[in-house]
């Protein structure tokens, strides 16, 4: 009865006792889910276009953070030191596509997969040789990003909207957005969905694959590079950071693989969970729940929907 | 080259049926137990058997169980280090409760405890498939290893919140503990991997091991020839993870000595899938292949380095080791997607019909 | 093996006013035909007729809305792949659907799987009843190789096998349940002549051999006119004839139905 | 073994070894075959058994002593039991080519009068049933496999399953008869006859020849000591069983040493039923051999070239050293290595694969030879013989004993055989398993014997002085004389140009001319890769084989065939004096070559006339026009001119190294 | 077949190689030191300063002394990235080299090592970290833990505590303390200490752990900190989770001073706030800075020769020191150990008997060129950790302040549950070893 109560009817007690929590509790978790979201993409790029899924997402996040702040660190202008990480990502799209991707075409998906983990490796090796281990700050000053808080009252106490997840949301809708538009609007975002849906199809309309791998490779080290530059800010810039990309399953899970508002959704909604739940019930099981919660809510939505919010019905042809 | 079948022909089913049905095959899988259980433990060093061949065979145990699973009922487990650890903890558990039972059996008996774990969450599998299975999997081990951390009576109360090996006799000597032997200890978990590997065979010969390929390779039809999917899925996911049980006490008690749930964190599984993977979806010798690619690559090149004694840090070392591993799992996914089992039949096909090509 | 005698031909399978849609799309609108002991029943019709979605309301893959099937006297309701499976119907599929990662042989021994029973402990060991099943059901398999001749590509990974040979190793995975009832879902489509005569020789074969039910779809209308006892005709899901070859080739709907379709 | 051939002595047929062998090697394997995915194996007990079962069964279903049975199918233990169960009775099989189309299958059943036919299969009966009205006699059919017979007539038809398990039944429910069959055995005598072997027909209509057990034992018993093969040996039966080598290889010599006779799965599982079952005996025809070696080439030219190359040069150590080490001669410390490292590269894994690992006593016969292709199984270790012999000898004539290998010579008489050459040239012999004489034909059979009682083969041969053995050089009445009185034995020398890969057809002329021409046709296959390799470019078959490299690529073939008869005393007048290269390829199609691939000479002859007349005009070319018969069925008129060149000879006794 | 045995051949002509490969140069005549490090993986952050700490000094004692003893210092370092695996990993192929000492530098190392330290004879020094129990010497004769344990630290922080509430630990009551810590054996050891003083002195305990996958991660645990309002937290945190805690705390406005660690946090984990986290506090035991004469040594013998890798800057950095502070008890021990055993060359056994009898006072640390560098060190036969005094220190927004006043630990309520938790592992081992080793007097 006891449990049933803390269960059923404390939290909910809770949250009208103290509504400014709640509004906090649901900013912190709008705020990691925008980020969850944010890693969701970069996965879900590449796997609409390639079908890979690239556990090297993480590492690439560690590797364009590291990237940006060791150019700023050699005195490199913020701005440009951004623009030189843009173009090392072009690169590592380039040298991924050419060593790693085609040599591998037409391989079943766990190959792939497993190819992306031996590029995790190497860029592990890679990035710790070239920017050794230390963390790093994130150079949120000199990208101009905000600091501080939006201290709200309300409910008769406050509510604290920290202006770098304010900036964070932000960003992350106009990456959306642009991405949106990228993909309805230029040839080779067509291209891209044509690829989705069928590489013959983009074959015939005259695009290389490799072309699009490049692309979305590419696009998803720049989707890397901001979740480091947010991430970063968050905590540090270190290579621990790739453990987070881990939270990107459940996003994608839920949002289905293949669908970019998906994982815009999918990450909305773990991260709002998480912390609802964490907040609200995680103290009846001794509090740190949250490292399976997300897996437990993508799970239980599973079972209703086998193939994600979002994600392209499996037809089963027999 | 070096095989000589003509004349091995087979007068009966049973002959036919064998695991090894070409005699040198079977005379080099006596050859290998005969280095194995006699000429390693006398002649290797202490470093070789508790750094190379203990964690190596432990490791292939726990690949042969994803195996199992992943690469002959075809699908996929995030979860294998949540599993090795219940079976650990309940190796534990056990050898507490009931410190005069032999630690032997109850090293076997705790894969009981993660086949039931595994089932539980295996239940999703049916509705679930591919890499959305992963996540039911997933959900397994993180909160598996929130559970190690959290009950605090799994760890009996110990202020390290770690597994306290306690030491443990067989046949009068201690197999456990500080005082264990390398090689009695290697010798155990030898005859536990064997003897398991050899289960492991026999299933995915007969019966059993058909029609968990036959649901790997098409569901449809194999419910349409009448095999029941929940059942053999969760059939997989018991045996697979009574396997990764086993291994999970092997590895705590006759490898670490002590360990920390940490121990059992998704790295673990992931390292497990990928042994998996680079050494062959659904063939039990790959699953030793990858276990010593994955595993021992990265101690044999720090080896080598040390052994030249290059003027290297041993934090360089380690990157270099990780660009290496890195760059030489895309290159043997790139020379032979099917794993390196799929090599090593290749090789042996090669053989058999050498000098010709095919 | 030997078949059982059957001289006035008992209904084996009944498929009364039957109706299926997904969705809103009618695939099968209130069709009812029987297949007798004993005969080869062909099911044709023009592209989209309905015919697969038919055999996957035989064999459980889908429920129908409406309608009841009855099989060996016994009405069926809510009946899964596997219960049909054990209630004696076998099926073979349009597109191969081998077990493409096992070999010929496996493939064919795992329609066995039903008829096999030996426990984990014994298949564990290999040794004792365990060995002494899988001895048994492999010979019984090996006569299923024999009669099919495909005795040289026992061993060979049925993903490597040529596409006539597939649909062999399907047959005779099929064939290794004992069915009753053998569905074929164009056992003949994608084919040359010189395949589609083996196949419908072994088609006659088994039909003659084990005594087999057969119910089949097929295009190629020669094929059909060969080989079956009895047509049912489908067209946009709605039974449109049947009887004999000769008189549903005389039907005018028939003719209708396949006016301006080539076949 | 003693024993055993001394009981083998006093066993004077089949059935009676039959008896000895169970009770000898009761439980050593007598049989085997490939079935159902695994070898099936009987032993002589068992074999005993099934036999004396299947004999009772047709005895009860009407068979009697000294009827005959025929037995049509191909090699599997049901019907080599039918034969032995038919001497059980002392009723006489008479095998029927399984392949022989229903027109011959009527003239032999018809011929040997037989109530009783043991066939194989559906396919069987459809073909006799076919012609039954030809065979009043005929009553009843006893088959192998029920499979497809089920709508069948089943009046005439018993399954051989339900006459053995009838028998067994009589057996055990009258323990009578069982003294009775043993009885029948003893009743049979050895000069009974115990088979009859139609020959092919070649030449005219077929001729029963009729053996004796007695006979048949004794040559079987001969060369198994002289082979000494053993219960332990295991051939692999393959080879039609209405062809004598089959009834004496494997049936005869298999009773009179109790071998394995091991029964492959179906002809296209002969090559891998080989490889597993591994013969220590083995026969096999040269055009098996060709079509082996050809395979071997062919797959190792998808090897690696490092495997390719290895593959070359100890294939190349082998043709220096091997055959010299197989018979016994010196070798330098240096061969004998490289030969060793070779076996262990190379040959031992290639005999393996092939299935050879384990032959210890290996013949070829039936035509002749390219001396390469002889060379080169025996260069790797396999010790391939040639004998000589016909149906009417009960196959042996001629074997060449171990040591003592040539590829152009058969070698000498068999143990107890005695060998005249007759006026004409023609081989005469005299053998203990030589035929009781034509079945139902005693004018054909006195035709074939000499008035003291010698066979006559047919065969024209001459004994080589060097070696001493015996050489054939082609069909007695195919050999023609030169204006100067030479023996011109056309096929010897159209033959030895065939051996080479370049030449796919040689037709030599020479009867009743002053010297010898050939017309070549080359090989397509093996000229266009020569040509392709030396960037030799043409447009047409025409064009190749006008080419003049083509013309000096044969004329060193023919130097060396040349050379070759030089050193023979016997066949130095026929070396060619002058060839052309045909512009097209002798065609069944146009008749020039039989359905079976053997060239109609005098047909060729007729056409060409133009050709030979330029052959033998000494004009250096020759215009011809022939009609062709298009893929599609079309005629037309190809014209052509074809060059005509000179050969040098070599005069006589100028070679000195031995061939 | 021949193959397989080539492959086999392979692997043993391998494995020989290993077992033969080339002893450290000169094993006779030098003392061999294996310095776990973890530069690489997750950890590095703090791993390197470690690692870099440790090793100069030691390479300084080379360089300026030619050793300890006149005995040369045979260093290797094994990196273990933390990962328990590899320092299991490094443990086997350092043991036969006769070290005569182990730092694992890691809580998950060091627990396999307790029990076979006896065994192998190679004492482990876990300085501060591992086992806290294992501070009873008696029951771990060969296991190290100086100069305080966790459940010191914990200790000692609440007296903090209630030296700021204005007098002793009943000045507690009533008061809220929130606890935030890594989830694992490390983070909650200290509870039950924590759990008993609760008890005794009546404040509330608030648990927020934070796992490890989630280090970066922590807001649910902060807006739990903001609804829970804990009068102070204390934190024992590790790697990434520092850092963002302090954000966090920053973040929901917790007053910094009020906001306590363990000794882990470095200066890059304290600037991670920025200015808010000015007032942030941190237990030490050890000087902070590079105003040392045996650092300058280290500046003038090892890093200006480049004989290291070590970066400039990290000189004086409080991890960096606590390297040095390692170091100095590695050296005293083995110089203890050769005066107990008269020996230069001495072994693992010998450095036992010196880490023992280890006595380093103020003019001690004078001689070293180490002056007020820590407080006094002496160890005994029963007590390996001494539960020694710290201090506490306080970021200023640039760097440590050390904060007046020494910590003691409440030996009292910490020395029961220490012994309490000896005889609780022992308890659980199975025929645990009684100690037989002799013990010296102090030197």
């Amino acid at each position: 009865m006891d449990l049933a109560y803390k269960i059923l009817i404390d939290p909910f007690m809770q949250m009208g006792s103290a509504p400014d929590l709640l509004v906090q509790t649901l900013w912190e978790g709008l705020v990691a889910g925008v980020l969850y979201s944010l890693i969701a993409l970069g996965f879900v790029l590449i796997f609409k276009a390639s079908g890979v899924f690239n556990f090297a997402q993480g590492i690439m996040v560690v590797f364009a953070a590291l990237t940006l702040v060791g150019f700023h660190q050699l005195g490199v202008p913020a701005f440009l030191a951004l623009g030189l990480t843009i173009t090392v990502m072009l690169g590592l799209a380039f040298t991924v596509e050419r060593v790693m991707l085609r040599p591998l075409v037409n391989q079943p998906d766990i190959i792939l997969f497993m190819a992306t983990f031996g590029l995790t490796y190497f860029l592990i090796g890679f990035g710790e040789f070239v920017f050794g281990g230390n963390p790093k700050k994130m150079i949120t000053a000199d990208l101009y990003l905000p600091s501080g808080a939006y201290d709200i009252k309300m409910f008769g106490g406050f509510v604290s909207l920290q202006k770098i997840d304010i900036a964070a949301a932000v960003i992350v809708s106009i990456m959306v957005v642009v991405l949106a538009i990228f993909f309805q609007k230029t040839r080779i975002g067509r291209a891209l969905r044509a690829v989705a849906d069928s590489h013959k199809a983009a074959l015939s309309v005259g695009i290389s694959l490799n072309q699009i791998w490049v692309v979305v490779w590419f696009a998803a080290g720049i989707v890397a590079l901001v979740t480091g530059i947010m991430w970063g800010a968050r905590s540090e810039v270190s290579f621990s950071l790739q453990i987070i990309a881990l939270k990107a399953l459940p996003v994608l899970i839920l949002g289905g693989f293949t669908s970019i508002p998906g994982a815009i959704v999918g990450g909305l909604i773990i991260g709002i969970g998480e912390k609802l739940g964490e907040f609200y019930w995680g103290p009846l099981l001794g509090s740190g729940i949250e490292s399976w919660l997300a897996y437990v809510i993508a799970l239980i939505f599973l079972l209703f929907r086998p193939q994600g919010l979002f994600g392209d019905k499996i037809i089963e042809r027999i | 080259m070096f095989y000589r079948e003509a004349g091995q022909f087979k007068t009966s089913y049973e002959v036919d049926a064998a695991v090894f049905p070409i005699r040198q095959d079977r005379i080099g899988i006596a050859l290998i137990l005969f280095i194995a259980f006699v000429v390693i433990p006398l002649t290797a060093t202490d470093f070789v058997i508790s750094v190379l061949l203990v964690p190596f065979l432990i490791l292939s145990l726990a690949a042969i169980g994803l195996n199992i699973l992943t690469g002959y009922t075809g699908l996929l487990s995030l979860g294998t280090a949540g599993f090795m650890g219940v079976g650990a903890f309940a190796c534990y558990k056990l050898t507490t409760y009931f410190p005069n039972v032999n630690i032997v059996i109850w090293i076997f008996v705790s894969g009981f405890f993660a086949s039931a774990v595994g089932v539980l969450f295996g239940l999703p599998s049916l509705r679930i498939k591919g890499f959305y299975l992963a996540v039911a999997t997933l959900a397994a081990q993180f909160f598996l290893d929130w559970a190690f951390i959290r009950v605090q009576w799994l760890t009996n109360y110990n202020t390290s919140g770690a597994i306290e090996v306690p030491t443990r006799t067989l046949f009068g000597m201690p197999l456990t503990g500080p005082n264990a032997a390398p090689e009695f200890r290697y010798l155990v978990v030898l005859s536990f991997v064997a003897a398991m590997t050899w289960f492991a065979s026999n299933l995915v010969h007969g019966r059993i091991g058909r029609m968990w390929m036959a649901v790997r390779d098409m569901d449809l039809a194999a419910e349409l020839i009448g095999i029941r999917l929940l059942p053999t899925k969760l059939l997989a996911f018991a045996i697979s993870s009574f396997y990764c049980g086993v291994a999970g006490a092997l590895m705590v008690f006759l490898w670490y000595g002590s360990a920390e749930p940490a121990v059992f964190n998704i790295d673990q599984s992931f390292t497990i899938l990928f042994m998996v993977i680079i050494g062959g979806l659904g063939s039990l010798i790959g699953s030793f292949f990858g276990a010593g690619l994955i595993y021992g690559l990265p101690i044999i090149m720090r080896f080598i380095v040390n052994l030249f004694g290059w003027q290297i840090t041993p934090a360089t070392v380690e990157h270099f080791t990780f660009m290496t591993v890195g760059g030489l799992i895309i290159l043997f996914l790139i020379i032979e997607p099917a794993g390196l089992a799929r090599l090593w039949q290749i090789a042996k096909q090669k053989l058999r019909v050498w000098p010709f090509p095919y | 093996m030997t078949a059982p005698e059957v001289k006035p031909r008992d209904v084996l399978l009944s498929v009364e006013n039957v109706s299926l849609s997904f969705g809103g799309v009618k695939a099968i609108s209130g069709v009812s035909f029987d297949i007798r002991k004993g005969e080869i029943r062909a099911i044709i019709g023009p592209n989209g007729a309905g015919k697969t979605s038919m055999l996957n309301v035989i064999n459980g893959f889908y429920q129908p809305q409406k309608g009841t099937i009855t099989f060996k006297g016994e009405p069926r309701t809510k009946m899964r792949p596997h219960d049909a499976a054990t209630g004696g119907i076998a099926r073979t599929f349009q597109n191969v659907a081998l077990f493409r990662g096992m070999s010929a042989l496996d493939n064919i021994m795992a329609g066995r799987s039903l008829k096999m029973n030996k426990n984990l402990f014994w298949q564990l060991l290999r040794y004792g009843p365990a060995m002494k099943e899988e001895v048994a059901h492999r010979r019984h398999v090996e006569d299923i190789i024999d009669f099919l001749k495909i005795q040289e590509i026992r061993r060979t990974p049925v993903a490597r096998l040529p596409y006539g040979l597939q649909k062999r190793v399907e047959l005779g995975r099929a064939l290794a349940m004992e069915p009753e009832l053998l569905l074929l879902d164009e056992p003949m489509a994608g084919m040359n002549l010189e395949e589609k005569e083996d196949m419908s020789r072994f088609i006659l074969d088994v039909n003659d051999h084990y005594g087999t039910t057969i119910a089949l779809i097929e295009h190629d209308m020669g094929v059909v006119m060969d080989l079956s006892d009895r047509v049912v005709v489908l067209d946009h899901g709605l039974k449109i004839a049947d009887g004999t070859p000769a008189e549903v080739m005389k039907n005018q709907n028939v003719i209708d139905a396949y006016l301006g379709v080539a076949h | 073994m003693a024993l055993a051939f001394d009981a083998a002595a006093k066993a004077d047929t089949f059935p009676k070894l039959l008896r000895r062998n169970a009770h000898l090697y009761g439980s050593r394997p007598s049989m085997r075959h490939k079935d159902l995915g695994i070898w099936q194996t009987w032993t002589w007990a068992e074999v005993e058994e099934l036999v004396r079962a299947y004999a009772t069964g047709l005895s009860r279903a009407g068979l009697n002593r000294g009827e005959t049975m025929a037995i049509v199918g191909s090699n599997r233990p049901k019907i080599y039991w039918s034969v032995m169960a038919a001497q059980m009775l002392g009723a006489v099989p008479v095998p029927v080519y399984a392949d022989a189309v229903a027109e011959e299958l009527s003239f032999v059943l018809a011929h040997a009068d037989v109530r009783f036919a043991a066939v194989e299969d559906q396919e069987q009966i459809d073909k006799i049933q076919s012609v039954l009205e030809r065979l009043p006699k005929l009553e009843l059919m006893f088959y192998d496999e029920p499979r497809g017979l089920r709508d069948y007539d089943h009046a005439r038809l018993r399954s051989m399953e339900d006459v053995i398990a009838d028998g067994r039944k009589a057996l055990a429910d009258d323990p009578k008869l069982g003294a009775w069959l043993d009885a029948e055995i003893d009743a049979t005598q050895g000069a009974d006859p115990s088979i009859i072997l139609y020959t092919s027909g070649t030449t005219g209509t077929s001729k029963g020849v009729m053996l004796s057990g007695e006979r048949s034992i004794k040559a079987a018993t001969d060369t198994v000591v002289f082979d000494k093969l053993t219960e332990k040996d295991v051939a692999l039966a393959y080879l039609p069983i209405a062809w004598v080598g089959d009834h004496y290889l494997n049936y005869a010599q298999g009773l009179v040493a109790a071998f394995c006779t091991a029964c492959p799965e179906s002809a296209d599982t002969a090559t891998s039923d080989l490889r597993e079952i591994g013969p220590s005996f083995y026969f096999a025809p040269p055009r098996t051999l060709e079509a082996l070696l050809t395979r071997v080439m062919i797959r190792m030219e998808d090897a690696s070239a490092f495997k390719r190359k290895l593959f070359h040069y100890f294939i190349g150590v082998a043709r220096q050293y091997g055959e010299r080490l197989l018979n016994g001669e010196s070798v330098p410390l240096k061969g004998r290595l490289l030969y060793w490292l070779g076996n262990i590269l190379i040959y031992a894994p290639l005999k393996n694969v092939l299935g050879f690992s384990r032959v210890r006593v290996a013949y070829t016969a039936g035509e002749a030879i390219g001396p390469d292709l002889f060379a080169y199984y025996r260069s790797i270790g396999l010790n391939f013989k040639q004998l000589y012999g016909q149906t009417e000898a009960f196959l042996y004539v001629t074997a060449q004993p171990d040591g003592e290998i040539y590829s152009d010579t058969v070698g000498p008489a068999c143990p107890n055989v005695d060998i005249r050459i007759a006026e004409n040239g023609e081989v005469l012999f005299k053998s203990p398993g030589q035929f009781t004489g034509y079945f139902k034909d005693p004018v054909k059979t006195a035709e074939a014997m000499t008035p003291d009682g010698y066979v006559m083969t047919g065969d024209a041969g001459y004994f080589d002085e060097k070696t001493g053995h015996l050489k054939i050089i082609d069909r007695a009445k195919d050999v023609g004389r030169l204006n100067d009185g030479t023996m011109f034995p056309p096929k010897y020398i159209e033959n030895k140009l065939k051996f080479f890969p370049d030449i796919r057809e040689a037709v030599a002329y020479g009867d009743k001319h002053d010297f010898v021409t050939v017309m070549l046709n080359i090989d397509l296959t093996a000229v266009s890769s020569w040509a392709e390799r030396n960037n030799v470019s043409y447009g047409s078959y025409q064009e190749l084989a006008g080419h003049p490299d083509v013309y000096a690529m044969m004329e060193e073939h023919i130097a060396e065939v040349n050379r070759s008869m030089a050193e023979d005393k016997m066949m130095a007048g026929n070396q060619i004096k002058r060839f052309l290269v045909l512009h097209k390829e002798l065609d069944a199609d146009d008749g020039e070559l039989t359905r079976t691939q053997k060239v109609r000479r005098s047909f060729v002859a007729e056409r060409y006339a133009a050709l030979i007349n330029g052959l033998y005009d000494g004009s250096t070319a020759a215009d011809i026009s022939t009609e062709v018969t298009f893929e599609d069925g079309r005629k037309g008129t190809l014209a052509a001119r074809v060059n005509i060149q000179d050969m040098q000879t070599v005069p006589v006794g100028t070679v000195g190294k031995a061939a | 077949m021949r193959m397989k045995l080539s492959i086999i051949a392979g692997a043993v002509a391998l494995a020989t190689a290993m077992t033969s490969a080339p002893p450290p140069a000169a094993a006779q005549d030098s003392i061999y030191i294996p310095l776990f490090t973890y530069r690489t993986g997750p950890f590095s952050g703090s791993g390197i300063y470690i690692a870099e700490g440790m090793r100069d000094y030691l390479e300084m004692l080379n360089q300026r002394d030619g050793g300890i003893g006149g005995v040369k210092l045979q260093l290797e370092e094994c990196e273990t990235g933390y990962d328990t695996k590899k320092g299991l990993e490094c443990y086997e192929a350092v043991k036969d080299k006769k070290p005569v000492v182990i730092n694992p530098w890691s809580t998950g190392i060091t627990l396999p090592l307790i029990p076979r330290a006896a065994v192998d004879k190679i004492p482990v020094l876990s300085m501060a970290y591992g086992l806290s129990a294992a501070a009873v010497g008696d029951t771990f004769p060969w296991i190290f833990n100086p100069p305080a344990t966790y459940w010191d630290g914990g200790s000692m922080i609440l007296s903090y505590i209630a030296g700021k509430e204005g007098g002793g630990p009943e000045k507690l009551k009533g008061r809220t303390i929130g606890y935030i810590y890594l989830d694992a054996g490390f983070g909650k050891e200290p509870i039950p200490l924590f759990e008993q003083l609760s008890k005794d002195y009546g404040f509330t305990l608030k648990l927020y752990p934070v796992a490890g996958t989630e280090m970066q991660n922590q807001s649910s645990q902060w807006l739990n900190v903001r609804r829970d309002k804990p009068d102070y937290m204390i934190m024992y945190g590790w790697g990434a989770l520092q850092p963002t805690a302090v954000k966090e705390a920053v973040k929901i406005n917790y007053p910094m001073d009020k906001f306590i660690s363990i000794w882990w946090p470095s200066e890059d984990d304290a600037a991670a706030g920025g200015d808010g986290s000015k007032g942030f506090k941190v237990l030490n035991w050890h000087a902070v800075g590079a105003d040392f004469p045996a650092i300058a040594d280290i500046k003038k013998h090892v890093t200006d020769k480049n004989l290291t890798q070590t970066d400039k800057n990290h000189i004086g950095k409080v991890l960096y020191n606590r390297g040095i502070y390692n170091s100095i008890l590695i050296a005293e021990g083995i110089r203890n150990a050769q005066k107990l055993s008269g020996k230069k060359v001495v072994t693992g056994e010998d450095v036992r008997r010196g880490l023992e009898t280890l006595n380093i006072d103020a003019a001690r640390y004078k001689e070293m060129g180490l002056e007020g560098f820590a407080g006094p060190v002496k160890l005994t036969c029963q007590d390996h950790n001494g539960h020694f005094a710290t201090y506490m220190q306080e970021w200023d927004g640039t760097k440590w302040v050390r904060l007046p006043g020494e910590l003691k630990a409440m030996t009292d309520k910490v020395n029961p549950l220490l012994e309490a938790a000896a005889k609780d592992y022992t308890d659980k081992a199975g025929n645990w070893p009684k100690r037989t080793e002799a013990c010296d007097k102090a030197s």
